[in-house]
Order: structure tokens, then C-alpha cells, then sequence
């Protein structure tokens, strides 16, 4: 595994876009991260028979966030189905259904309401390979938006990665642009094991970028190096990217050079893109939603330490969600990292 | 018990099941034939219509904020006013409510402040905030996970000794199909606790029919698979509702003989609009079914029994679309003159904040005074 | 469908509910007045016979090899092989078992050998391992977890057009507690799929009484909730196990006009001995109440009945004997012989390994290496 | 918070204990782990009618591992409570009883069976004071016995704490001796959040030891030095605290000091305690039966760099399960950090 740098320069900064599709002139579709989601699965339906949807208001309704739109229109009742509102059912059929030779995309409504379907998740999707020793294998992708910043209660903002991460058996990735969108979810369907796709809702339609008509796919697993630098690195993902790279223009100004790496893929991680990088800057910072304790930036900083250590020269920044529950939304831009805690704490990173 | 049972299932629904199915206004709002009015005096039944209109003006008004975009996602209860306004009503002060994020006008009734009501969809900290005294949960978001907290409310005052009390615990169709409803009604025949179930069929889980939701002939023969008492009572009918609650929530308090505690009681309703402000019900449902469940509208029935026993009179219907007016502008005045400081992340997340907690509380102090709050408030995306 | 109901409840047990009641063998094993026997000639009879006799044999021998020291904690299954061994005598070979860790007969029943039963025991690594063509999951130890599984297998048949199968899923009667019970049967109403539910009621979830496990009537009464059939069966009675699940699995695969292909079968019947072998039942129930349960004994009513009708002879029986000692000690033989590599460890992890585990796997044979594998076999504690 | 030496060196290595109590000299019983949890549970309910048990198998029965033998006896059916077999509604119904004043504390047979729970845990029972800000609180207990190494298949054998570590509002602990198993057990039933007390199953018989008869509560939040040392600290819990002690003194014997810290407490971690080891020795292992990939010792590490950087020589070592679930029992001491790989784990740290 190695890093792509796709050329992808990551979310441009200007919020709200049109919520039409645009042409380009090599005809490759101007899509929102949505857009391209739904993209994926249009195109991984046709490509294959055995591909189907499910989840709770996918179908007529084409998803809450119209993550699933037309589908329905196109494959029909059988392969896009509304099911009963039970999570765990969800996930529970949708493993009986790759038993059984489908390729379920099981949608969670939110991540927060993944929790009851968690158990069948860790327990056998992740699992039953191998328990049955190879003999069972369970393909399935259930996708999830997670993440704050959208005006919603708590269960509708949470960012849990290091949950699933820490499941020996399942996948866990996130796009944070359109095009890797697409490209992670046509992995993700093909791929022969549970992967979590975790969608950050709130950047499902902040901006667009040409995506291929033709399918293709982003290797899970391969992280992409969405600017390089020479001074400090900037591990992040999903809606963490944009500020992260906001941060890092800032920051240029003050002559920092900041590289960021887009993990994409959570797991497997990509060590080696991570390592590399940090052998270059010797420094780096960890940027996520997620509570701090326990989550993915620990791990981070643990591998940094266990391959790198040689090279640290300081402490590797944690710019995280705090240890309590999201706020309700007139806070939460001060519980999500901002691009003036990431400035501040690369910052720190680089002056130790 | 003299109350009329309906003959046969609500015109506007479709079952053959053989549970029995409460009507007492028409759908004209006259009281069915041989059918007992429940025993409210006047001033009970106006309070009762008060606020009934309070809920349809409330939703309403929020809509119309939410589409100024002065709060965040609303779920609108138009339809459904009836059947909170009398569940709630039912109660007696000691009472336990356990709400959906839909129940704003079942809180309203059992103490909480219209301001309260709106404080989280202004995302106010203090948005879920219950004052003491008030007996009422903070909404329930995740679907059905109420239903075995509500079961062990009512499990530890009967444990208790608290015997004056009865906790009910409000759920949707679509609840019916999670896990946590099972283990929570099946808790609640088990230890046969003093608890009412009510659930709001609205006909629709976001887009989902109930048809499609489960193959069961109705919601309320589910009681049978936990041996406790199972009703349907029109949604409607806001007397009907009351009727079923008061009796469901006497017989949890003062079980007679072999009966047991717990009811099920499923209230048959619909949600006139949207599921939330976020959802279009055109994609999914016909405008033309909608109608066909407004000409049973709470409002219009309960208006036309109050006038037709001369209670409700226009000087009367008058002077209660002003207070209601009135109440809801306060409310909206005070909500939108409440302010939230960051700090309040940190505030009771243990009742002693970590170590960590407080460091991370200093380290964001820090950020504030190092860089303003302008900063904060950019927009992410 | 001429087999004979039986009049009223089991005598073992006591409700009073109204769902049907299969008996075709009495007490003694005499056919039942008016019960017809299921169409299987003498030498599938014996089979079913022989197959019951090895199931006991089997438990005896897995006991008394835990009791020795040479196998891991083992689920006995005396007193439940008749409803075991009939369930799987009804399936083909093209449909699918979903067992529990107590379904050892079933599974062999349908293509498990015994020395693979013995595997996972011993704690050999390739315990779990199914062979090709044989349609039966590995035993399902978080409880209920099976239902919404088997109901998405059966799903998926029925939707890639494999019409000529159905799943069988074995549960208990504390299973039905769970959520996943009830979303796995209630996924299965809506669905309608060819999916048949043995909830194996053996009275007993370790040593909870089925009484305080739910409220509800019978577990048959459940199936209601989510419109499916339900039927209750002697489970002690292999011929009416047989004929129910047969007539369950028929419907599953062809059911006519607007018949629902899911079933709920309860098998009433009885775990003689302890739950596992860690368990000692006389903590929390009387021997007298098994005795009244040991006297409808599914090997016993075998018998008579085979022996009544001449099928069953004192040499066949004796034959029966020693082939079930034989093949029972030669199953111990080759599951002692088997030996486990530590690399299975990181092997089927996922069907490519990742980096990390590749370097984990190192990190361990590096450590063999050097060491030895005499210190990874201390005792840890 | 600060490191208590509590003068417990740790259980002793004989590994088949009577299955009598005995009492010493000073009246102290000689206890098991599991009999000091039991013993815990009847001091609790004895001292406070509030508090009630309820679980699978926890009455008439005792409990599957007699963690809640003669309690039912005692303190009769309505304060021991067999529940219907559904860990959410175990769970669920705790919260509902704490909201009603009561104390109650559910045991989750096995802690692969909590899952089923996971939702309640992490979306109600650790959010409810947040949520209501402070007008209700779920000062409830779950109680789960983890870890491998008892010949029992996958699901039996799991050890994720830090799933429930990452969750903010939740409070994990668990003993590595018969003392503090009462100890903890008293602090955490009386503590106002709810705490999840993982009882490490492998070692709860494995030895006794005297612990007093009268009620006492070990301070959450507290991790306990059971060996001093200048060379190298290892972090570690539960029931891997033993083969840490006895690799510990293998290593003496080749002048390797070692400071064995039991961190007891898994949140909030004993930040301080774990700082101050490390200053010391400037090495640093963790060892547990997780899988590593974004288990504790991630934090553990992540923490010391943030805490420590300065003075750290070595990479932090983790010592712990594979990625991969745990085998089937003939292997599983292959899984398992046994005192070898602790052993050499130690030595590659030192000799980094
Ligand atoms: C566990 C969980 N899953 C999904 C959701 C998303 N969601 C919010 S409301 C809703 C539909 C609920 O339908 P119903 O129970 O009928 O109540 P209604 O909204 O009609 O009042 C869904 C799926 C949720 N809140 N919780
Ligand atoms: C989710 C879950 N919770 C708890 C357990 C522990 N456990 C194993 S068997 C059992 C009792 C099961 O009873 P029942 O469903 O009646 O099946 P039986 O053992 O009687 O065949 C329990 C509680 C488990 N395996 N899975
Ligand atoms: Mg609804
Ligand atoms: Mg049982």
C-alpha cells in the first residue's frame, strides 16, 4: 500500500453549491459528495446483478439525504428495499443475505443509530470467515453518515470510527471528496469483506468536482496525500480534511509548510503513507471529530511512535472532539476542530 | 364501563383484527350512539380543546420559524394533537411521561414550558433541560430505546413503594419494529410494572407505511405475544384516547384481581404533513389518502361536541386563539433570547468533571481568549 | 392434512392458549386415536431411529469426555433428539440449517460428521469449519442472533430464485427474549420468506423457567405479532416434530394462494440434564418436576412404535448399538488425532491478510522461534 | 488522582486454589477475586436497600461463575432479579431504575454478550446527566466478566474495553486482585455515573487473598504500582497483571528493574500515575489481551508522548492480542501475551 496523491486537492472552501449536476467538458459529471455516492451504487447495481440496497426510507424515498435516489426507479422493489425500522435486523439480514450470494449495501440511518446493530456487526459480519474457517464470508457494506456540524442533536452527530476500527474483521473507510466517494464505494461493494463506509454528512454537499462516468475504484486501504509539506504532518479524513487544509494555507503564509494526508481508508491503515510522511516532517497532528481518549488519534500517535520514533521531535498534536457528548448545535463549532484550533495546534506542534 | 366500543375498524384504516376498537365522537364529532362521555367537567374539556389548539397554532409557528431558519429540524405533530393533548391529560402530576421527539404538546400538558419546548431546536446547552418537578424525560431520538427505560421507571417506583404513580411512555409505529421495544414490553409483562405503552400510529415511518413495517394484523394484537392488555382506540377522537389512557393508567395503579399492569394502547392516527421539516411526504404518499383522515381532524370534532353541548362558544374559541397566540410569542421571545456558553460542553458530562475534561475545558478557554469567538462561528464545510 | 391435533395442552405442561397442539405418538408411543403417521417407509423410520439412539450415545460420551478433562465445556442435548433429529429428517439436502450450540444432532442429521461435532471441543482451530456442500452454519452462541440471519439467507434464496429451498433456524425459548428475535421474525412477516423457526422450548434458559422469560401465553401465540403461522408440537414426540416442520418447510417453498411461507414451530419439550456442563441443574429446579418429562421419552416412544409395527427387532436394535459405539469412537479417535497450527490464528481474518497481521504473524513466529512452544503452553493464571 | 501502592504485590503464581475461604489471624478472609466481588455485592446491599442486582442467571443460580451466590437468599427476589433473556432490556431497564432512585447493578453474562446493550450503554445510560444537564443521573453498575484463556470459544473470551473507555460519561474499571475487586465494586456502586466493572474471569479463582470484612471503596480514577522498578514501566489490568509481575521477576534476574503499574482504573485513566512511571524509566510497554489495532494501549501511548516525549528512549511496546478474533482454545495461549512475549517484549524496549 502507498499513497495516491490523485491530484485531488482536496473540498474548494466556498459552502453552498447548486444542487444540479454539471457536465465538464471531458464529460465527466460535476457531482457533490452525495451525488457521488449515489453514483457508486447506480454504477455498481448495473455492473452487478447481485448488488442490492437496503436500509430504513432508501427506496421510494431515495434515502433521507437522497443518498439512494432513483435507485429504487431503476432496480426496482427486490434489490432496493425499505426495511422494517430495526437496525439490527438490518444488518442481521443483510448477513444472510451475502450468505446467500447478494452483495447487501445496507444503509444506517445515522452512525448514531448503528449502536443496535453493533452486535451483529462485531460479533459475525466481521466474523464468520473466520470462524468457518474461510467457508463463509460475508460481503456486505453497510454505509453510514457520521459526523457534527449539521444543526442535530447529539445521535445525529457522532464519529465513532475507532468503534469499528477496532473489530478485527471489518473495513472501515471515508471519502472526503467526491470522487474518492465514488470510488470507495465501488471498492467497498467488491471488495470480499464487511466494510463500514462512514459518509461525512456534513460535506455532502458543500462542493463539487468532475467525477468519471466509468466506474473505477480507490484501493481500500490507500490513504492520499492531499498537500504536500515539508515541516509538519496533518493526519485527518472525512469533513476533517477541508479545515485541515485551510489551516495548512494559513499557516504557509507564516512560512509552515504543512503536509496533509487524507487517511481515506481507517482500516486497514495506511501505515506506511503515514510513516513516510512523518519520517520526512518529523512532526505531526492528529484532526478528528471523535472524542479524544481512545480514539483513532491515539493509534495514530502510538504507530507514529512504534515506527518513527527516531524521527519525533515533538508530541503528536491530538486536535479532537473533547471527552463529552456533542453539544446541542449553538456550541458545537467549538466542540468540532476548526481550522483556528488546527492552525493553533500545529502550531504548538511546530514550536515544541 | 359503558364506553362504545366501535363496531368495526376506523373507516379510514384497513384491518380485519379482532381487537377491540374505541370510538366515542364520529367523525363528525357527535358522540356515537350508546357511547359515554368520559367524566370531565367543562372547565376540564375547554382546558383540554385550549390545548389542543395551542399544539396545532405551536407546530405551525414552528414550522414557519424553521423555514426562516431560525431553528433547526422540527418533527410537526399536526394530526397527532389530539392524541397527546389527551394522553397527557390522563396523567396526574406524580405521573411519568417518556416522550418521542414528536410529543411536544403530550410535554406541553405535563409541565413543560413552550419555551423549554423550543430551547433545543434553537440549540440552546440548556435544550433538554427538565425543570424539578417536571416528570417528563428529555426526548427520546433513538427509536424505541424509551420503551425498557420506561419499563424500568415504573419497575423502581412499584419497587419502591411508589404506588400513586404510573409512568406512560409514548413510541411510533415504526418503534414497534426494533428490538428495544420487544425486550421493553416482554420486561414489562414479566415484572407487570405500571406502565402504559402508547403507541401513535401515524400510518408512516418517514416513508415507510406500516403495512410495510409489519405483517401483524394491527399494532395492539403485539400485546398478546408479552401477555399484556392490548387496545386500539381511534387517535382521532380525542376523548376516545383519554378514555383508554385513564382506564390503562388506573389499571397499572390498581390492578383488579388477576389483571395485569401494563397496556398497549394503539392510538390509530396520521401525521398531516412532513415527518420532520427536513422530509417532502409527496415523494411517498398520496395527498388524496391525507385527506381522507382530515375529515376526522381533533380539532374540528372537539370543536363541534364542546359547541354542541354549548361549551364552546365564539367568545370563547376567540379569547383562546389570543392567549394562544400570545403564549406562543412569549415563548418564542424568550427562547430566542437565551444565550449558550461554550463552557457548558464540559458541564455534566460525571457529576465531578476528569482530569482530562478539565484540560480540555482550559485548553478551549485558552483558544477564546488567544483568538475571539469569531473564529467559531465560521461555518464548517 | 389428516394428522391429529391433540385435544388440549401437553400434560407436562399447563396453558391455555388457543394455538393448535401436535401429538401424533401418546405417552407410550402408541399412535394416537385418529393420528395419522407421516409418510416414511420402515427403513427411513429405522434411520430416524438409529440417528436418535446415536444422539443420546453421543451426549453420554461428550459428558463423560468432558468430565475427564479432554474436551471444553459441551451443551447436552438428551431429551431434545427427537425434536433435533425429526427437524432435520424433514429438511433436503438443499436447505440450510442455522443451529445453536445445542444442535448437535441436527447438524449431523443434515451432513455434519460426528468428529467435526467433536472439533471445536477439543479446541482445534478448523472447529467451526464447514465442509463444501454442506449447507449448516457454524452453532450460534450469541443467542438469537441466528434469526435475523437465517430470515436474510432465505431472503436471498428466494430473491436470486433458488425457490426450491428453505432455512431452518433453531432458537430457544430464552432466545425469544431478544431483539433479534423479534426483528428477525418480524423482517421475516414482512418479507414473507421461505424460512421455518424451531424455537426448541426446553422450559429452561439455563435457570430461568420459561414463566419469567415472558408473559405471553405460549411462544407460539408470538408468531401473531408479525403475522406468520405458529404452531405448537410435542417435541418429545420425533414423528409429529417430523410432520409439523415438514408441513412448515412445504409451505415455505409452496405456499398456496395467500398462505405466508414463514413459520414459528414450538417444539415443547424438556433439557433432562444440566445446560452445560458447568451447570448444575439442582441449584434452581426439582428432579421430580424432569421425571414427569422422562416419561414420554422420545427414544422410548420410538421404540414402541417401531417395535409395535415389527420394524424394530431385538437384533436391529442390538446392531443399532454397536454401528453408534463405533462411530462414536471413531469420531473421538479422529478429532483427538487432529492438531492446530498457531498461524491459524491470523489465517481467514479477511480473505486477503493486511499488512498489520502479516507483520503480527511474524511477530509470533519470530517468538516460536526463539523460544520454543514450551512456554506458550504454561498455564496462564 | 495519584498511584496508591497499596502493598498488594499481586496474585501469587500457585494457580489452583481451595474452594474454601479462609480467615487470617487479623479476621480478613482469604478470598478469591470472584468471592471479593460477591463479597462486594453483599456489603453494598447490606449498607444501602437501593441497591438491587439483576441479570441472566443471577439469582437462584448465583450467577453462571457465583459472582452473585446467596445474594437472592438474602435479599430476596425483589433486590435479585433474573431477567428475561435480553441484555438491551437489562440494560434498559437499569437506567429506568435509576432514574427511579434505585441502584441497581446488571451483569452481562459474558462481555461478548453486551453488545446487544451497546446502544443503551453508550446513547442513554452515558449521555442522560448531559443530556437533561444534570437533572437525571444513572448511577448504575454493569458488571461483565472478559478476557481469554478459559477453554471457551470466541465470544466468551472478548476484552474490548476500550470500546466503552471511548465513550464519554462511562467510567470502566476492573481488579487484578480479590481486594480491590470489593473495593471497586463498593466505588463504583456508589459512584454517581454509571461504570462498567470488567471482571477478569481467567483469574477468578486463580488465588486468594485477605480482604477485610468491613466495607471500603478503592477510588476510581486510581491505577496501583505493584512493582517498583528504575528500568522500564509496564501499563497493564486485569488478568494480564500476573504474567507482567512474573516476566517482572525473570528480568531481575538479568538486572532488569521493571515497575509493573495495574492501571485498574481504564477511565478516566490515571494519567498522572502513568506520567510519572514513565518519567522515571523512560520505557515504557503496555500489555493487554486486546487486539492492538486502537486498543488501550494506543491511548496509553499517545498519552505518554503528549505527557512525556522528552524523556522517552524507547518506542512504547505493545504487548497484546492479535487482529484477529480470538481462536478456539487450542491456541489461545498463542493469542494471549504469555510472560514470554512479555519477557521479550521488555528486553526490546530496553535494548531499543
Ligand atoms: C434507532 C434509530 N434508527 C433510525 C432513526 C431515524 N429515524 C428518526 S424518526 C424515524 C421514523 C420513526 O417512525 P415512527 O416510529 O413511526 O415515529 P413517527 O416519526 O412516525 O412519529 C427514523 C427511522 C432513529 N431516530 N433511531
Ligand atoms: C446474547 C447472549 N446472552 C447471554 C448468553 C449466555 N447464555 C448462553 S446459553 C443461555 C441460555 C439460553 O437459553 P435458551 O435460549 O432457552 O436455549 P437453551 O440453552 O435452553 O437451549 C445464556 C443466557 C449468550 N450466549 N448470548
Ligand atoms: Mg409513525
Ligand atoms: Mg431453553
Amino acid at each position: 500500500m502507498s499513497a495516491t496523491d490523485d491530484g485531488t486537492r482536496g473540498p474548494p472552501t466556498d459552502a453552498a453549491v447548486s444542487d444540479e449536476a454539471v457536465t465538464d467538458s471531458d464529460g465527466a459529471e460535476e457531482l457533490t459528495l452525495v451525488e457521488a455516492v449515489c453514483d457508486g451504487l447506480h454504477t455498481e447495481m448495473a455492473r452487478d446483478d447481485s448488488v442490492m440496497v437496503l436500509g430504513e426510507d432508501v427506496g421510494k424515498n431515495g434515502g433521507v439525504f437522497r443518498a439512494t435516489e432513483a435507485l429504487y426507479e431503476e432496480y426496482g422493489a427486490d434489490r432496493v428495499v425499505d426495511t422494517p425500522l430495526a437496525e439490527s435486523g438490518i444488518v442481521g439480514a443483510s448477513i444472510g443475505l451475502s450468505l446467500a450470494g447478494m452483495r447487501p449495501v445496507a444503509e444506517m440511518q445515522f452512525m448514531g443509530f448503528s449502536y443496535p446493530a453493533f452486535d451483529q456487526l462485531v460479533s459475525h459480519a466481521a466474523r464468520l470467515r473466520a470462524r468457518s474457517r474461510g467457508q463463509y464470508s460475508v460481503p456486505m457494506v453497510v454505509r453510514m453518515p457520521y459526523g457534527g456540524g449539521i444543526k442535530a442533536p447529539e445521535h445525529h452527530s457522532e464519529s465513532k470510527e475507532a468503534f469499528f476500527a477496532h473489530e478485527p474483521g471489518l473495513k472501515v473507510v471515508t471519502p472526503s471528496t467526491p470522487r474518492d466517494a465514488k470510488g470507495l464505494i465501488a471498492a467497498s461493494v467488491r471488495d470480499p469483506d464487511p466494510v463500514v463506509v462512514l459518509e461525512p454528512k456534513l460535506i455532502y454537499r458543500a462542493f463539487r468536482e468532475p467525477v468519471p462516468e466509468e466506474s473505477y475504484e480507490i484501493p481500500l486501504g490507500t490513504a492520499a496525500v492531499r498537500r504536500e509539506g515539508e515541516d509538519v504532518s496533518v493526519f485527518t479524513w472525512g469533513a476533517m480534511t477541508q479545515p485541515s487544509l485551510i489551516a495548512a494555507e494559513e499557516l504557509a503564509a507564516e512560512g509552515i509548510d504543512v503536509e496533509v494526508v487524507d487517511l481515506r481508508s481507517l482500516s486497514p491503515l495506511d501505515t506506511e503513507t503515514i510513516a513516510d510522511s512523518f519520517k520526512k516532517t518529523g512532526r505531526a497532528a492528529v484532526v478528528h471529530e471523535a472524542p479524544r481518549t481512545a480514539g483513532l488519534g491515539a493509534e495514530i500517535a502510538a504507530t507514529i511512535q512504534e515506527e518513527a520514533l527516531v524521527y519525533q521531535e515533538a508530541p503528536v498534536k491530538r486536535i479532537t472532539g473533547y471527552d463529552a457528548p456533542m453539544p446541542l448545535h449553538a456550541v458545537e463549532n467549538y466542540y468540532l476542530p476548526q481550522a483556528v484550533r488546527i492552525r493553533d495546534g500545529i502550531r504548538e506542534t511546530v514550536e515544541f | 364501563m359503558n364506553t362504545q366500543y366501535g363496531p368495526g375498524p376506523h373507516e379510514g384504516s384497513n384491518d380485519e383484527s379482532e381487537t377491540e376498537y374505541v370510538q366515542i365522537l364520529d367523525a363528525d364529532g357527535n358522540v356515537r350512539p350508546g357511547a359515554e362521555v368520559p367524566e370531565l367537567d367543562d372547565e376540564e374539556l375547554l382546558a383540554m380543546y385550549e390545548a389542543i389548539v395551542l399544539a396545532r397554532r405551536f407546530d405551525q409557528r414552528a414550522i414557519s420559524l424553521q423555514r426562516q431558519g431560525r431553528i433547526a429540524t422540527y418533527a410537526p405533530m399536526t394530526g397527532q394533537e389530539g392524541a397527546q393533548v389527551a394522553t397527557s391529560f390522563a396523567l396526574s402530576g406524580e405521573d411519568w411521561l417518556f416522550p418521542t421527539y414528536r410529543e411536544h404538546a403530550a410535554k406541553y400538558v405535563h409541565g413543560v414550558s413552550l419555551s423549554s419546548l423550543l430551547q433545543p431546536l434553537y440549540g440552546h446547552r440548556d435544550g433538554y433541560a427538565i425543570p424539578d418537578g417536571v416528570n417528563v424525560m428529555p426526548e427520546y431520538i433513538p427509536i424505541a430505546t424509551q420503551v425498557p427505560q420506561a419499563m424500568g421507571k415504573a419497575w423502581g417506583d412499584l419497587l419502591t413503594g411508589r404506588t400513586d404513580r404510573a409512568v406512560l411512555c409514548h413510541l411510533g409505529d415504526g418503534a414497534t419494529s426494533e428490538g428495544d421495544f420487544h425486550e421493553g414490553l416482554n420486561f414489562a409483562g414479566v415484572f407487570d410494572v405500571p406502565a402504559v405503552f402508547v403507541c401513535n400510529n401515524n400510518q408512516y415511518a418517514i416513508s415507510t407505511p406500516s403495512d410495510r413495517q409489519t405483517a401483524s394484523e394491527t399494532i395492539a394484537v403485539k400485546a398478546t405475544a408479552y401477555g399484556v392488555e392490548g387496545v386500539r382506540v381511534d387517535g382521532l377522537d380525542p376523548l376516545a384516547v383519554y378514555e383508554v389512557t385513564r382506564r390503562a393508567l388506573t389499571r397499572a395503579k390498581n390492578p383488579i384481581d388477576d389483571e395485569r399492569r401494563p397496556t398497549l394502547i394503539e392510538a390509530v392516527q396520521y401525521r398531516y404533513g412532513a415527518h420532520t421539516t427536513s422530509d417532502d411526504p409527496s415523494v411517498y404518499r398520496d395527498e388524496e389518502e391525507a385527506e381522507l383522515w382530515r375529515e376526522r381532524d381533533p380539532v374540528d370534532r372537539m370543536a363541534t361536541f364542546l359547541e354542541s353541548r354549548g361549551i364552546l362558544t365564539e367568545e370563547r374559541a376567540a379569547a383562546i386563539e389570543d392567549r394562544v397566540e400570545a403564549q406562543i410569542q412569549e415563548a418564542i421571545d424568550s427562547a430566542e433570547a437565551d444565550e449558550t456558553e461554550p463552557d457548558a460542553i464540559f458541564e455534566h458530562v460525571y457529576e465531578e468533571p476528569s482530569e482530562r475534561l478539565d484540560q480540555q475545558r482550559a485548553e478551549l478557554d485558552r483558544l477564546r481568549e488567544k483568538y475571539g469567538d469569531d473564529p467559531f462561528s465560521e461555518v464548517l464545510q
